[in-house]
C-alpha cells in the first residue's frame, strides 16, 4: 500500500487572524501503534470543524493530545498564535480548551453540579460554595435546554442521555475558546441531537470554535463548517466544505475505497415459519408493561423508540438477565428464565454499553470472542485455546477487525472494533437468536456497512435478530418488521416496507400515526 | 517496666561463685518469640545481659518472629549453624516439640524456657514458671483477704491475657481452684491481649459489667498499667486488685499503696538469666555448685511468690 | 425528553438515599443489640445511672478507633486502603512517650504524636502516589516497618506516661461527658464537613469513584492521594494520644489489628471498598456497633471463644439487616 | 496502511507479557537476597551441603503458606478476597486433631481437615454469592467465628497429634527433598493448569475481570464464586495438614495472620487486588521472596524489630524493582 497522495486541500489555507488552532505533523506513538502519524489540522474561531475517520483512525487520540492527556511525540501545535504543549488537562483547560470525551467521564457519586464544576469548584477557603455551584449549574443546564435536571441530583441516578448533558455542562462551565466534542451524539436521541446543535450554534455565534467528531455523516452536513479526514493516524484531507463535499469523496478519503451502499439491498420476506422467540405480556414495573412480540428464524425485527423508552430493559429481560414481574419468554418453545438458559438455548445479546457490560478489556481479543463459547471448544473441562484462536481469527477476518490479529488486549482497540468483537462473540457460538442493543453506536461508516451485511447474512442463514436502535433509518433499512416502543409500551407494529421514517419518528415522539396515514 | 532499659535486667553477677571462672568457649543459640510485650522483652534483655557477664559465652540471637512456624524456621537455621547449646522460649511448647527433638538429635542440647515440651526427648533442661501456681497464689491471697474482711459472697473479677494461649488457661484454672477452697467463684472474666490498651479496654468493660466488685485479679502487670488506668478513669476503688508477673511498676505501686493494686504474684523473666547461666554450665559439663550432682538437673520450676506491701522492698530488684 | 422519563424531583416522594437507609439499618442493629442487653441483664438496665454510664463507656471505647475509622474512610473513599493505622498509632504513641519527648511536656508529646502520624502518612502517600505501589502492599510494608521501629524505640518495653495533662485527657469530663467522646465528635464532624462541604472531600470522591475522570477534570490525583494518607496518619496521631492517655502508657504492640477493625467499621457503615462512595456518619455507626457488641458480651460474661463465634454471626446479621431494609424500602418507593 | 503502521503479529518481536516480566523481576529480587546472604555470611554459603539444605529449608517454610496463596490467588483473580484462610487452617487443624478424629487414623484426619476447609469455604461462598455480602466483611466475620469455634473445640489447648503417619509428612523426604515441597509443587502445578488450561480458570478470570460481562455471556457467576471460596477452603485444609504435621500439634491460634501474608504474596506476584488478572507462578515466587527474607534474617541474627524495619523496606524495594524492570523493558520494545 502506498501513502495517500498529498491533496492540495491538505495544506492549511485559513487566514491567519481566523485560525486559532493549528497542528502540524503531530505524531503520537503507543507501544506497537502509531496512533497519530503526521496530523495536520487547522481550526478557525467560530467554526464547527468536523473530524471524520474510521474507528481507530486516531480521532480520540488527537483530541486527547489537545486536552493535555497525551503528549505528542513529535510535531507542532499552535494555539492562538503561540506554541502549545499542555502538560496536564488543567493546563489545557486554563488555556481555554474544554473537552467532552467519548467515554463518559463523570463521577457517579457526585451531584450534577459537582460534576459540572469538578476540578474548578467555586469555593471559599477550600469550602465549596454549594449554592453558587448549583445556581451556575442550573443556568448552564437551562442554556442546554435541560432545566429539569436538578443540580443536586446524584449522577448515578441519571439515564445515559442526561449524563451526556452533564458532560456538556462541564465543558460549558469553563470559559472555553475551543470546545472539543468526541462523538457527543452517540448516546443521544433524535430530538436531543437537534438540541445539541442549537447549543453548538449559540457557541459558534460567540466566536467559540468547536471540533466535532461523529460517525454520522448527516450530522456533519447539518452542523459542520469544514471537515478534516483522518485515516490511520494521518490527515488525508483537510478543510473540505462540510455541506457540499460529496459523500462518495468523504467515504473514499476515510476508507480508501468507495462504499456503494450503506444498507444491503432489500430482500424478500423470510419464509413463514414457527416463531423462534415468543414473548408474551412481559412486564417490569416502572420500565415496560405488557410487551408481546415474536421473532421468526431468519427474521430481523427492529424496535424503534426514544432513549429511555425501556428497550434495553426489555432486551435484558428477554435474555434472562432481569427477572420479569409478569409474562413469559419462550425460545423455540422452551421458557427462558436465566442468562445461562438463554445462552444454552442459542440466544445471544450484544448489550448497550460494551465496555462495562460485554468486554474483559485486559484480555486478548480471542478470549473475549469466545467468552460465551469456550466451554464448547473445551474437552472435559480443558480449554482448547488453539481452536479458539483459529475460530476467532476467522470471525475477526469476516468482520474486518482492525488491526487484524486476535491476541492484543481488547482495551487497545478503537470503539467500533470493540463492538465487532462483541458481535463476533455470538457469531462464534452458533447463535440462533441475536439480541442487538444499539449495535452501531460509535461505529464508523465503513464498519457499519460491514456490520449491516453481517447481520443480514446471519438472517439469511436462519438466525433470528431482534434489533434495538435509536437511529430510525437503521431500523427501517435493516429490519423486516418494525416495532415502536414508547414509554414502556409497544405501540405499533408493521412490516418495514409499509412504514417510513417520518411516521416512525412521529410515533416515537407523539405516539400517534401521522394524520391521513393508514393505521 | 521502666522507660530506661538499662535498669531493666536481672543478672547474677556471680560474685564468689567458682563456676564463674572462664571455661571453654560456649556458643549459645537463643530463640524467643518477637517481643511486643514487656515480659518477653525482658526475657531477651535478661538473656543478653547475663551472657554479657561471661567472657566465654557468645550469644546467637535468632528471634522467632510472629508465630510458631516462623520460629521453627529460625530453629532449623540455628541448628544448621551448630551452636553448643540452644536456649529456647518456644511460641508454644507443643508446637515446637518437634524442633526441640530435631536439635537434640543433631547433638545440640536444648534448654526449654517457660513453655514445656511434652516430650522429654526434646530438652536437656527445662526451666518453667508456674502458671498454675500463679493462679493458685492469686486465688489464695484474694480468698484469704476477703475471708478476713468477712465478705460472704464476694464479686470477683478476672482479666486474663491472650485467651488462646495455654498458659492463660493454666493461670485461670489455678485461680478457680484456689477460690473454690473458700467457696468463691469468678463473677466475670474478660480476656485482654497482654497489651496496656487491651488491659484498659477489657477492664473498662469488666467494670461496666460489675457495678460493684470486691476483688480483681489481672494476669499480667504489663497490661495491668492499662487496667489501673481504666480503674482510675471509672473512679472505682471499692475493691482491691492483685497483679501478675511482678513488674517494677507494679511493685512500686504496691509499695506506695496509693492504688487498688495491693499484691502481685510473680512470674519472673529472670528465668532467662538463669537459663543462660545453666546453659553455659551444661555446655561446659559443669554442675550447679550447691548440688551434689555433677551435672545440671533436668527440670527446674520457679515458684510463684506473692508480693505485698510488706515484702515489696525485698523483691524490688526482681521487678522488670 | 429526558424530562418525560425522569420524574421531576419535586413530584418524586422525597427519596432516602442509600447512605441514609444504611444508617437507619445500623441504628436498627444498635437498637436490637440494646434490646438483647435489656433482655439478658434486666437488673443492670433497670438502673438509669448505670444505663447512662454504659452509654458513655460504649462511646468512650469507640473514641480512639472511631477517630482512626474517620481517616480510614477517607482513604477508602479515595480508592486506597491503609493497613498501617495500628502501626502508626504504636509508633506515634511510643515516640511521644520516650523520656526525651516527655521532657517537653504535654504540648511536646501531642506535637510529636501528630508529627509522627503525619510523617508516616506522608511516606505512605508518596510511595503510593509517586512510587506507584499498590496501597495494600505499601501500607503493609509500613505496618511491618513502623511496628519494628516502635519496638526499637521503646526497647520492647511499655513506656509509662508520667505527664499529668496527657493522662488527664482520658479522665476529664465536660458536662459529665468524657473529653474523649468530644474528641471523636469533633473529628467526625470535621470529617463530615471535609468530605461533604470542601473541595478536598469532593475531589476525594472523584479520584476514588473515577480516577480517570478526575484526572481529565484537572484534579491533581497524586497530590490528593498523598493528602489522604497524611490525613489518615494525622487521625492515627490523634488516636495515639487518646490511647496513650487511656492506658497512661504506650508500647510497640498497642492498637493491634486496628486496621481490620477500622476497615470493617467503614465498610459496615456503607463505604465501598473499591472507593468512590462512603459516609462518615455510617463509619461512626459502624464503630459504635462493634463497641456495643463488645459491651454486650462483657455484661453477659461471655467467654472469648463464644464471643468470637457470636460476633461473626452478628456481623453477618448486621449486613443482612441493612440489605433487607434497603431492598424493602426501595420496593416501597417503587410502588 | 495498516500493515505498515502495525507489524502483523507474526513479525512482531515475541513480546514478554507483563506477568512474565514481573516474574523475572521477582527472580531478580530472589537473586539479590541470596547475594546479600552470601555477602553477609560467606562462611555459611561456602559450604555446599549447607546451601543445599538452606534451599530446602526455605522451600519447606514456604510450603504451607504457598498452598494457601494458590487458593487466595484464585479468589482474588475472581474479584474476591478471603480473610478467613488462617482461621480455616486453625479450625481444620484443631478439628482433625481432636481425640475423636485421631481415632480414625491418618486418613480420617486428612479427610476431616479437607472437609472442614471445603465446608467453611462453602459457607463463605454462599454468604458472598447468595447473601450478597461484601467478601471482605463475610470472610472477616468467618475469621472471627472460625477462630472462636476452633478455640471452643480445642478448649484453648494445644492438641498434640499422636498419629505417626501425619507427623511423618513433615519429616519424609523423597530423593532428598521434603514431601512438603512436593505438595506445594503439586498444588502450584494443579493451580496453574486449573487457571490457564481449564474452563474453570477462564470463568474465574471472566468474573473477576468484568462480572457483568461474564453474566451476560451466560456464565453462572454465583456458582463460580462459591467454587472459588471452596477452592480456597480446600487449600486451607491441605495447609492445615501440613502445618499440623510440622508442629505435630494444632491450636486455635495457629496460622495467625496468614491472610495478610497470602494476600501480600499474591499481590507481589502480580495479582490485581481488584480482580481479573494474576498468575500462580508469580504468587509462588511472592511466597518464596517472603520466606527467603525470613531466612536471611535468621542467618544474620537480626533482632525482630530490626527484621521488621528491614522487611518493610525490602517489600517496597521488591515492588519497585519489578516496576523498574517492567518500564525499562517496555522502553526497549518501543524502539
Ligand atoms: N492507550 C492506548 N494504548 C495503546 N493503543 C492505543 C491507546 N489508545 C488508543 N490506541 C490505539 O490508537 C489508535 C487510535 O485510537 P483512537 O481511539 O484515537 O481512534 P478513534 O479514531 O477515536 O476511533 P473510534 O471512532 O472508534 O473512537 C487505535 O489503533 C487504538 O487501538
Ligand atoms: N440509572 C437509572 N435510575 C433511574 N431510572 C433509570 C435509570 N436508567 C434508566 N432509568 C429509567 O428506566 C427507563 C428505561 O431507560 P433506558 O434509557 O434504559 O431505556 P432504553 O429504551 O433502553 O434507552 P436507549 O435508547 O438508551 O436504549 C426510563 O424510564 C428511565 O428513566
Ligand atoms: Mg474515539
Ligand atoms: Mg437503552
Amino acid at each position: 500500500m502506498t501513502a495517500p497522495e498529498p491533496e492540495e486541500s491538505a495544506v492549511p489555507q485559513g487566514t491567519e487572524d481566523q485560525v486559532v488552532l493549528r497542528l502540524h505533523d503531530v505524531v503520537k506513538i503507543f507501544p506497537g501503534v502509531r496512533a497519530l502519524d503526521g496530523v495536520q489540522l487547522e481550526v478557525r474561531a467560530g467554526e464547527v470543524h468536523c473530524l471524520l475517520g474510521q474507528n481507530g483512525a486516531g480521532k480520540s487520540t488527537l483530541i486527547k493530545v489537545l486536552a493535555g492527556v497525551h503528549h505528542a511525540d513529535a510535531g507542532e501545535i499552535t494555539w492562538r498564535g503561540e506554541p502549545f504543549a499542555p502538560g496536564t488537562p488543567q493546563a489545557a483547560m486554563r488555556a481555554g480548551i474544554a473537552t467532552i470525551y467519548q467515554e463518559l467521564d463523570l463521577v457517579d457519586d457526585l451531584s450534577v453540579a459537582e460534576n459540572a464544576f469538578l476540578g474548578h469548584e467555586p469555593s471559599l477557603f477550600g469550602f465549596t460554595r454549594r449554592r453558587v455551584t448549583a445556581s451556575r449549574t442550573r443556568e448552564i443546564l437551562a442554556r442546554l435546554g435541560h432545566a429539569e435536571i436538578s443540580p443536586r441530583r446524584l449522577v448515578r441516578s441519571l439515564p445515559a442521555a442526561a449524563k451526556q448533558v452533564v458532560s456538556m455542562a462541564r465543558a460549558l462551565s469553563h470559559d472555553a475558546r475551543l470546545i472539543v466534542m468526541d462523538e457527543p451524539s452517540a448516546v443521544l436521541a433524535h430530538d436531543e441531537v437537534a438540541n445539541l446543535f442549537r447549543i453548538i450554534r449559540e457557541l459558534t455565534a460567540q466566536g467559540i470554535a468547536v471540533i466535532y467528531i461523529s460517525h454520522r455523516l448527516d450530522e456533519i452536513r447539518d452542523i459542520g463548517d469544514r471537515v478534516t479526514v483522518l485515516k490511520d493516524g494521518r490527515t488525508t484531507a483537510a478543510n473540505l466544505p462540510a455541506r457540499t463535499t460529496p459523500t462518495r469523496e468523504l467515504v473514499g478519503k476515510m476508507t480508501g475505497r468507495s462504499i456503494e451502499y450503506v444498507f444491503p439491498p432489500g430482500r424478500d420476506a423470510p419464509p413463514e415459519e414457527d416463531p423462534l422467540l415468543v414473548v408474551e405480556n412481559l412486564t417490569r414495573s416502572g420500565e415496560f408493561a405488557d410487551v408481546s412480540l415474536t421473532v421468526r428464524p431468519g427474521e430481523i425485527v427492529g424496535i424503534a423508540g426514544l432513549v429511555g423508552s425501556g428497550r434495553s430493559e426489555l432486551l435484558e429481560t428477554i435474555f434472562g438477565a432481569r427477572r420479569p414481574d409478569a409474562g413469559t419468554v419462550k425460545l423455540a418453545g422452551k421458557p427462558v428464565r436465566s442468562v445461562e438458559a438463554a445462552v444454552r438455548g442459542g440466544m445471544g445479546m450484544a448489550p448497550e454499553e460494551r465496555k462495562s457490560q460485554a468486554l474483559l478489556l485486559d484480555e486478548p481479543i480471542f478470549k473475549n470472542m469466545t467468552l460465551a463459547s469456550f466451554t464448547k471448544f473445551a474437552k472435559v473441562g480443558f480449554t482448547d485455546t488453539g481452536g479458539e484462536r483459529a475460530a476467532s481469527e476467522r470471525t475477526a477476518k469476516s468482520l474486518e477487525l482492525r488491526p487484524p490479529g486476535v491476541i492484543r488486549p481488547v482495551r487497545t482497540l478503537s470503539g467500533g472494533n470493540q463492538q465487532k468483537v462483541v458481535v463476533g462473540r455470538w457469531l462464534l457460538g452458533g447463535t440462533r437468536l441475536l439480541l442487538l442493543d444499539e449495535p452501531t453506536r460509535g461505529v464508523d461508516v465503513g464498519a457499519r456497512a460491514e456490520l449491516y451485511q453481517v447481520i443480514r447474512d446471519l438472517a439469511e442463514r436462519g438466525v433470528g435478530v431482534l434489533l434495538v436502535s435509536s437511529e430510525v433509518p437503521e431500523v427501517l433499512g435493516l429490519a423486516d418488521r418494525v416495532l415502536v416502543m414508547r414509554e414502556g409500551h409497544m405501540i405499533h407494529e408493521s412490516p418495514a416496507a409499509e412504514i417510513d421514517e417520518d411516521t416512525v419518528l412521529n410515533l416515537v415522539m407523539a405516539g400517534s400515526l401521522l394524520e391521513g396515514e393508514p393505521a | 517496666t521502666s522507660n530506661n532499659p538499662t535498669e531493666n535486667t536481672q543478672v547474677n553477677t556471680n560474685e564468689g561463685n567458682d563456676n564463674a571462672a572462664p571455661g571453654e568457649k560456649v556458643v549459645i543459640g537463643f530463640s524467643a518469640p518477637a517481643a511486643d510485650h514487656g515480659w518477653i522483652g525482658a526475657i531477651t534483655s535478661n538473656a543478653k545481659a547475663q551472657a554479657g557477664q561471661y567472657s566465654d559465652v557468645e550469644l546467637k540471637l535468632t528471634e522467632a518472629g510472629a508465630d510458631a512456624a516462623t520460629q521453627r524456621a529460625a530453629i532449623a537455621t540455628l541448628i544448621a549453624e551448630k551452636p553448643n547449646i540452644i536456649v529456647m522460649l518456644p511460641y508454644d511448647g507443643k508446637e515446637l516439640n518437634a524442633a526441640g527433638i530435631q536439635a537434640m538429635q543433631a547433638g545440640i542440647p536444648v534448654v526449654n524456657l517457660d513453655r514445656a515440651f511434652p516430650s522429654a526427648a526434646a530438652y536437656r533442661l527445662q526451666i518453667k514458671g508456674d502458671n498454675y501456681g500463679m493462679g493458685l497464689a492469686a486465688g489464695a491471697y484474694i480468698g484469704a483477704q476477703l475471708k478476713a474482711k468477712g465478705v460472704s459472697s464476694p464479686v470477683i473479677g478476672e482479666i486474663a491475657g491472650i485467651d488462646s494461649l495455654e498458659l492463660t488457661q493454666e493461670r485461670s484454672q489455678g485461680f478457680t481452684t484456689a477460690l473454690a477452697v473458700y467457696g468463691f467463684k469468678v463473677a466475670n472474666r474478660r480476656a485482654a491481649d497482654f497489651t496496656v490498651n487491651g488491659g484498659q479496654q477489657a477492664a473498662t468493660d469488666l467494670l461496666q459489667a460489675l457495678p460493684k466488685m470486691d476483688a480483681l485479679w489481672n494476669h499480667d502487670d504489663d497490661q495491668g498499667i492499662g487496667v489501673l488506668a481504666a480503674i482510675d478513669q471509672a473512679k472505682r476503688s471499692e475493691f482491691f486488685m492483685v497483679g501478675g508477673a511482678g513488674s517494677k511498676a507494679a511493685i512500686d505501686t504496691i509499695t506506695k499503696d496509693d492504688k487498688v493494686l495491693k499484691a502481685t504474684v510473680t512470674y519472673s523473666p529472670s528465668m532467662a538469666s538463669s537459663a543462660i547461666s545453666l546453659a553455659r554450665l551444661i555446655a561446659q559439663g559443669k554442675g550447679m555448685s550447691d548440688l551434689v550432682e555433677l551435672q545440671v538437673p533436668k527440670e527446674i520450676m520457679l515458684s510463684s511468690e506473692t508480693i505485698t506491701k510488706e515484702n515489696a522492698a525485698q523483691y524490688a530488684k526482681l521487678g522488670f | 425528553m429526558i424530562t418525560e422519563t425522569l420524574p421531576a424531583e419535586k413530584r418524586e416522594p422525597r427519596r432516602l438515599d442509600e447512605g441514609t437507609i444504611r444508617n437507619l439499618g445500623l441504628i436498627g442493629v444498635l437498637v436490637l443489640l440494646v434490646i438483647i442487653g435489656i433482655i439478658t441483664r434486666p437488673e443492670l438496665y433497670s438502673d438509669p445511672a448505670w444505663v447512662r454510664n454504659n452509654i458513655l463507656v460504649i462511646l468512650q471505647q469507640a473514641s480512639a478507633i472511631g477517630v482512626v475509622t474517620v481517616g480510614m474512610t477517607f482513604v477508602i473513599i479515595g480508592g486506597g486502603i491503609d493497613l498501617s493505622v495500628g502501626a502508626i498509632i504504636a509508633l506515634a504513641g511510643v515516640w511521644c512517650t520516650t523520656v526525651a519527648t516527655q521532657s517537653f511536656g504535654a504540648a511536646g508529646m501531642i506535637f510529636t504524636a501528630l508529627m509522627v502520624g503525619i510523617g508516616v502518612g506522608l511516606v505512605n502517600g508518596l510511595l503510593i502516589a509517586y512510587g506507584k505501589l499498590v496501597p495494600f502492599i505499601a501500607t503493609l510494608a509500613m505496618l511491618v516497618a513502623a511496628r519494628g521501629l516502635a519496638a526499637q524505640i521503646s526497647d520492647k518495653q511499655t513506656q509509662i506516661s508520667t505527664n499529668e495533662t496527657i493522662n488527664a485527657i482520658a479522665t476529664t469530663r465536660i458536662f459529665g461527658i468524657p473529653l474523649l467522646v468530644y474528641i471523636l465528635a469533633a473529628v467526625a464532624a470535621a470529617g463530615w464537613v471535609l468530605l461533604n462541604r470542601t473541595t478536598f472531600g469532593r475531589r476525594t470522591v472523584a479520584i476514588g469513584g473515577n480516577e480517570e475522570a478526575a484526572r481529565l477534570a484537572g484534579i491533581n490525583v497524586k497530590r490528593q492521594t498523598v493528602l489522604l494518607y497524611v490525613l489518615s496518619g494525622l487521625c492515627c496521631g490523634i488516636a495515639a494520644i487518646m490511647l496513650t492517655s487511656q492506658a497512661t502508657s504506650a508500647q510497640a504492640g498497642m492498637a493491634n489489628l486496628y486496621e481490620l477493625d477500622a476497615i470493617a467499621a467503614a465498610i459496615i457503615g456503607g463505604t465501598l471498598l473499591s472507593g468512590g462512595r462512603g459516609t462518615i456518619v455510617g463509619a461512626v455507626f459502624g464503630v459504635l456497633v462493634f463497641s456495643t457488641i463488645t459491651n454486650l458480651f462483657a455484661i453477659n460474661n461471655l467467654e472469648t471463644e463464644v464471643q468470637n463465634m457470636v460476633k461473626g454471626g452478628i456481623i453477618v446479621a448486621a449486613v443482612l439487616i441493612q440489605q433487607f431494609r434497603y431492598q424493602s424500602l426501595t420496593q416501597l418507593f417503587k410502588k
